[in-house]
């Protein structure tokens, strides 16, 4: 019932919802819009009813795993609880439904809320100036990129290289190559730190950018960030901060602090915006004062009189979207900010840490961490020796452990680990829980090779085919003939 | 303590397990001159009931100034049936992330395969993918993804007429790229033929147009389609999803891409996002598309199921080859969408489009009998126009705000030297009552 | 995971919610409340983080069967659709948070609310005057016999029976015995109608109530009914009506129309109450107009300026509850009986009788149905014939029918059928749903009997040890020793 | 059509398949001359826009009348964590019903064992039954209980401080038995012993105790249960669930059967219901209790599960002879006060109660510093007090909603001669702001 298609469930005459009749004098349509303008068709939706569509995808949802369900250790993603909290306050009228034209007049408690979200991100990081504006990650990094090329050009240098660790997210090179960059990936050192002498090598005075995730995408916090920001500053760079794992740090130290001159955040990751199967997220940026200018916009300031308004800074790079920004999930994250304060967004990094630790420390055994036996808020281990002497690879693992009633960690990357297993638990998971994950990697480590391999036993399906997915695409349901 | 789980006696017992003295010890790895050696400098942490006054109070500042709206320009306050809320609220779709583990996530998976087919049913397309951030966006996603099927690298055309927020972030994009953005500006409230097709030349990529446009007039939709083929361009149209309840499909005039912000379908104006972008084109461009696909495939056991698709497309395989750098998609606001369209149906879309036009048109009938008021452009429109204020748009706009009716945006938030004009746009939630008092308000 | 219990749990020192530190001048608590009156401890309830609360019933919710989530034909309890504009609307400030004994002028909106429910609930009756007060249908009985004893002693007379036909819900009387009346039982003819003889013999000068449920619960509507309430007043009593099935008659045939002086309706099945596991329901009453004086109260009156107001009936039986009633049962109630009108609500029961006899043709092959091969809303059928020969019992096919993802239909009730099985699909599910229940008994019924005995297969327990739980109740969690 | 599934065609597919000719003839059982031969007299059907429009203007007729909240009388407005709506709001747990198959029904059957034993966490009962309709019917049934176990029939006692309207109920309960329900008066805002002595004799079933009371004030609750046990009756105590938080709980001080109005456990006001009665009692009694029970046992493969238990009590098993006439019952509302509880535990439940207590008493401080103002009664009381308005309490009412507070009910409400008196309560909600905001209001 549940995987049968919403388009199977249609018939001719079914209504989900009804519209009241028209109570304006009527009048041709034809003297509205030509016949020509007009389909003579409506597109085929589907007709099906209210309780039907409500069963449909009621039952949908539950065939996923998700954080209000499970454990969900998806390194990388920081998939930590969403309060319950926020969806009632995001819901509030006055808020849900603002249109993003009403005057500064009727949208002063709104405004207040993103000046002062404004506020905290920039005093998280350290860096004075902030964009909400990008609607994720990945594009507050092209908005900040782009800010460092106006930056430059404005001071008449042409730079065309962006650096990045090979350990990168791929969202790295893909927004820098969008922003005109050419990109420049540096190998790791073994232990998959920033290798500085080929970032010496590198750098030069074509060089605008250094790209960094710190903590690393191996949970690892960058020792030589200091000198390494000090080496691109000299070489007359900038340093990016992806803040991809902003959660690690929240309080501990700030990317102004250690060197970064631009950073973003994942609002949906760092401060909980629920990740919706896949968004929306938020990416405001913050930066350093001489590059305030050139950010993105509108951004809100407050004027004399203590009303806030919208502006676009001076030498503003434009917009990076229409509207303001996805305020809904900035919202939430503000929601989050007031919740915790400066003590409870310590707590928070300080617990995320300490269960990735613990972790780790019940893990290593059996998933040995080549980066060693202490991590940030995740940590990458490898199945490699699983893989080799007993067959079980990192994609085995994360299969099987569905069937223990886990999701599964981030597996194959970062790329420079081999079979990778990339597991952040998040702060707000127990002990307990911990505990009952590493059980259960344990259990799965001395089960039978090829009843793992061919896990998982217990889902609704079973290694779907993507090579026959991506052969014989199939992107939509047609119609069957009768 | 908000959310943590775990007790001082079990982070102690966890300390001794992992073999460190003391949480700070975990930190050592950075190094002690870039730790913080303060607090942050934040607000007090507020407790859940704290927040719910602190945010009901900045909520209400806004409510009590907000007025029925009348307010276009992109997003729309459509009728947001309780079924799609109840359908999002879903824990298990609003708190899983992308379903790159497919035998936990069919729910999602499935939910973005509807989506994709809807968003071909609705625009007449071949394939959509499964969202992008809004409308803007997607037009420059739109404008690379033509330049990969064209191979031409130089140089784009866009309407006037199209969205100037969509025109900046185009801009934006294309700052430090050697590609350009043409604009062909439209006086006359829709696109000039000839103008266009002085622009466009065998170097054009696409030509960017949106129907109904950002006045509210319709294009000649058809023609322009015409004439961006005839050098070789592709045809690439943002337009409003409700309006297809009414006006001909891209599908069916020949566009190549189809982008849309899809706010009206199910989702609230939360003061400008998050929103949702459609992108849908042809099949043959499939592989050219940037974002996230879904495919139908069969598992092991020989199942119908779905997956993440041509994901090599994506940045965390390609990198800098990636059709595009996104990552995040809409998932949920995708899936808002798929709902909205479920419950409406074909019928119900086109009762939406319908009610929509004709009050919009009796709007428009009751203020251009107003002195002072008129048309802008004396073209059709669908459910939104410029209104002409001879005594300024701002004071229009003013007093239709102290009358608890807002319009807008003036046309001035885009162009400095237009202080007549502004948009004003219906949906099927206005009543005539309500449309009357506007009218009364503005005849005052 | 989920079937841990929350006290398992526990740990000291963990919160799901804190509250603000008081902002009112200290005091000591000694000086307000005497030390004897408090407690030297806090309540033993467990402590647990508002995110394992949330994921643990999160996840115990996903092991309910549902309307929501599946075809749920339980024969006499109306499972049909809720629909989703009720939540919103229920929970609208104004309506969610107001308080009853607020003033009669800052509750004109809900008192409006409720005036006209009352107004279409007699309309839909056929019986002038209501009372909403009841708090589910078992209570509207006894409110309605209390009314009727009332009366009697009003009028002087003194009357102790109550009757009702041996195919009554339980809840007749049980109520009759609560409100003090000597409870005769008629047994029904072989076609499960009221034995006209039998009655005749019964009814006499001590007879107050003859209530009778109509349709009756084995689907039927008693064709007699006029003749029957035609006897009962010769003989000076009074018809009450339960109106559990009213779902299959809405302004099709109507209580007061077919000799009802009294009814009571169950809000939660007819006008779409969400069930929530057990309820709350809402047993709002009716009764002719010269029963009015004695209704329970207060009851909603509009006064001469329009404006609407609490009063108590003239004679009142008094309260049967604190407060008005189940009023957020009764707003959602009111949004469907404005959402359907007098046309949709004849459609509702004219597809529920539609759906209701397709099944009962698709079935009686297999199940037959002693009462014939026409029902009302719901139908109840046997399935001896299916034990006797193949060892498949009623109670067989209701675990069976989980594994095929259906709840199962009521069984062993009425007990006039042997091996009752009772079927009631309401009017929001689809043929093709139908099809696909039908199908499912039929295959049912030809596999492996002691297949089918040792079903369900798939559910997340399968036939729980009754006998053990009554033997040696254990009603709730205690601490084991450490 | 609003939510049926099947069209015209499908309707007549199946009519064929039941071989009737119209749906009509399927009413064929019903003569003729009863059918109704009119459409039903009602209001036009709305859709689901006009719908919340309609019931919007309704809300908003209290909304903007209403006040901030200082009203008590036996259900209050405690903060409720947006977590207890989200466990609510769940399809499986409030489109269910009655856990009739366990096998399906597994998650609300444990959620009420849990809300069965926090129930006797919270009350310091032995066990708890899994609601029943509200406060005011659980005292009726705890008094038919106490009949039961004591075989006493003819009489029981309850004090005047217990809820007028509980009394009611009693009263229109036993208005056909030979019960009686004799009441003793509570001049001093408490129990008088002498007064209670004389009332209780060896045909009493039981005493039945409100704690705190009526007034707000506390009784001697452990001696008049101790009078009640000297003559054999059982102690019923009623109480306030938040009250627990704080006060002696009644199990400690030897209570028989606990009843509550569970409304402050996370379940809005709503103008009254549906709220929820809570029933809790010794072990020894719990084959005599009323509603319905939920036991754990095994499965088949002896896993631990959760089943309804000593049906045999009930009334579709017993009929006539059940332990009461209840069927459906408070499950949801159980739910959401099982969620409440685990969200608070021991130190949230302390804190509200400590709250709640802290800022009445500084209300009434404030306000008994207010000329013509004083507390009815000089006993030590909880988070509600009877306000003494020399003036008139209906005058104090009208000039504190007019500076936009809540408060009452007025006494009048249940005993017209009492023109003075009104209630006044306070949940950890109010701050000290609106406190002083409501003094000055009254001083002025």
């Amino acid at each position: 019932q549940a995987t049968q298609l919403l388009f199977d469930q249609s018939h001719p005459g079914r209504r989900g919802i009804t519209f009241p009749a028209s109570d304006v004098p009527e009048g041709a349509l034809d003297e509205m819009i030509p016949a020509a303008q007009r389909s003579k068709s409506l597109p085929e939706l589907p007709e099906v009813t209210e309780p039907a569509v409500i069963r449909h995808y009621v039952n949908l949802s539950t065939l996923n795993m998700s954080v209000d369900t499970h454990f969900y250790p998806l390194g990388s993603c920081t998939m930590k609880y969403n309060p319950k909290r926020h969806e009632r306050l995001a819901a509030l009228p006055g808020l849900v439904d603002l249109h993003p034209y009403a005057t500064a007049h009727s949208s002063q408690g709104m405004l207040q809320m993103l000046f002062e979200t404004q506020e905290m991100l920039a005093e998280i990081a350290g860096l004075p100036a902030v964009s909400l504006q990008p609607a994720a990650g990945a594009q507050g990094e092209l908005a900040a990129l782009l800010v460092a090329a106006a930056y430059f050009r404005d001071r008449g240098e042409k730079r065309t290289k962006v650096l990045f660790p090979d350990s990168a997210h791929g969202t790295n090179p893909a927004s820098a190559n969008i922003a005109g960059f050419e990109c420049v990936q540096l190998p790791s050192t073994d232990k998959g730190f920033v290798d500085l002498d080929l970032l010496k090598e590198q750098l030069d005075d074509q060089t605008a950018v250094f790209m960094i995730t710190n903590p690393n995408t191996l949970g690892m916090f960058e020792r030589e960030i200091g000198t390494i920001a000090e080496m691109v500053h000299a070489a007359g760079g900038l340093v990016y901060i992806d803040g991809a794992n902003m959660n690690a740090i929240l309080g501990i130290t700030r990317p102004g602090d250690f060197g970064g001159d631009m950073m973003h955040y994942n609002v949906h990751k760092t401060f909980t915006g629920p990740h919706g199967a896949g968004g929306p997220g938020s990416g405001p940026i913050a930066v350093r004062d001489f590059l305030a200018e050139y950010l993105p916009g509108p951004v809100v300031a407050k004027n004399d009189t203590g009303e806030f308004q919208l502006e676009q800074p001076a030498k503003s790079i434009g917009r990076v979207r229409s509207f303001f920004g996805n305020v809904g999930i900035l919202l939430r994250g503000y929601c989050y900010l007031r919740t915790l304060g400066a003590q409870g967004l310590r707590e928070v990094s300080e617990n995320a840490v300490l269960n990735a630790n613990y972790l780790l420390a019940k893990l290593k055994g059996v998933l040995p961490v080549p980066q060693g036996d202490r991590c940030m808020h995740e940590f990458v281990a490898t199945a490699k020796s699983l893989a080799t002497k007993k067959g079980i690879t990192a994609m085995d693992i994360a299969k099987r452990l569905l069937d223990y009633g886990f999701h599964a960690p981030t597996v194959y990357f970062p790329m420079v680990v081999p079979e990778a297993v990339m597991v952040e638990p998040t702060e707000t998971e127990s002990k307990e829980t911990l505990d009952a994950f590493a059980a259960a990697i344990l259990a799965i480590s001395e089960e039978d090779a090829d009843y793992v391999h061919a896990a998982p036993h217990t889902t609704p399906v079973r290694r779907p085919d993507d090579v026959k997915a991506a052969r014989q695409p199939n992107l939509r349901w047609t119609p069957t003939c009768e | 303590m908000a959310y943590l789980d775990n007790t001082p006696e079990q982070q102690r017992e966890m300390l001794a397990t992992i073999g460190a003295a003391s949480i700070e010890e975990l930190f050592a790895q950075i190094p002690a001159e870039l730790q913080l050696k303060r607090p942050l400098d934040m607000p007090p942490a507020l407790t859940e009931m704290e927040l719910q006054t602190a945010l009901g109070n900045l909520a209400k500042q806004n409510s009590e100034r907000q007025g029925t709206c009348f307010m276009g320009g992109g997003c729309y306050d459509h009728f947001i049936p309780a079924a799609v809320d109840a359908i999002a609220s879903r824990s298990e779709f609003y708190t899983a992330y992308t379903p790159y583990q497919a035998e936990a996530s069919q729910g999602s998976l499935q939910a973005f395969y509807e989506f994709q087919t809807l968003v071909c049913q609705l625009t007449g397309m071949e394939v959509s993918n499964a969202s992008l951030y809004e409308g803007g966006t997607s037009v420059s996603e739109a404008a690379f993804m033509a330049m990969r099927v064209t191979g031409r690298y130089k140089k784009v055309v866009l309407l006037g007429s199209v969205h100037p927020e969509y025109r900046a972030v185009v801009d934006t994009y294309f700052s430090d790229l050697e590609c350009e953005a043409i604009v062909v500006p439209t006086p006359n409230g829709i696109a000039d033929f000839a103008a266009v097709r002085d622009a466009l030349d065998d170097q054009t990529a696409c030509l960017v147009i949106q129907q109904p446009n950002f006045f509210g007039c319709l294009e000649e939709a058809r023609e322009l389609v015409e004439a961006a083929h005839e050098v070789g361009a592709l045809a690439v149209v943002s337009c409003d999803p409700i309006s297809l309840g009414m006006l001909v499909r891209p599908g069916e005039y020949g566009a190549d891409i189809v982008v849309a912000e899809g706010q009206s379908l199910g989702t609230p104006l939360q003061y400008g996002g998050p929103f949702l972008g459609i992108l849908a084109c042809r099949q043959k461009f499939m592989r050219k598309m940037p974002g996230r696909l879904i495919g139908e495939t069969t598992d092991r056991d020989g199942r119908p199921c779905f997956v993440l698709n041509l994901q090599a497309r994506e940045q965390h395989i390609r990198r800098d080859k990636a059709t595009s750098n996104i990552c995040t998609n809409q998932g949920l606001i995708a899936l808002r969408a798929t709902a909205y369209m479920a419950l409406l149906g074909k019928q119900g879309l086109g009762e939406v489009a319908e009610l929509s036009c004709r009050k919009a048109h009796y709007v428009a009938e009751r203020l251009t009998a107003i002195d002072g008021f008129s048309l802008a452009y004396d073209r059709p429109f669908f459910k939104e126009f410029t209104l002409r204020c001879e005594n300024g748009a701002a004071e229009a706009l003013a007093k239709a705000a102290q009358a608890g009716f807002d319009i807008g945006p003036l046309l001035s938030q885009f162009d400095a030297s237009n202080q007549t004009d502004l948009l004003v746009a219906t949906t099927e939630c206005r009543t005539r009552h309500e449309i009357d008092a506007l009218a009364d308000a503005l005849a005052q």
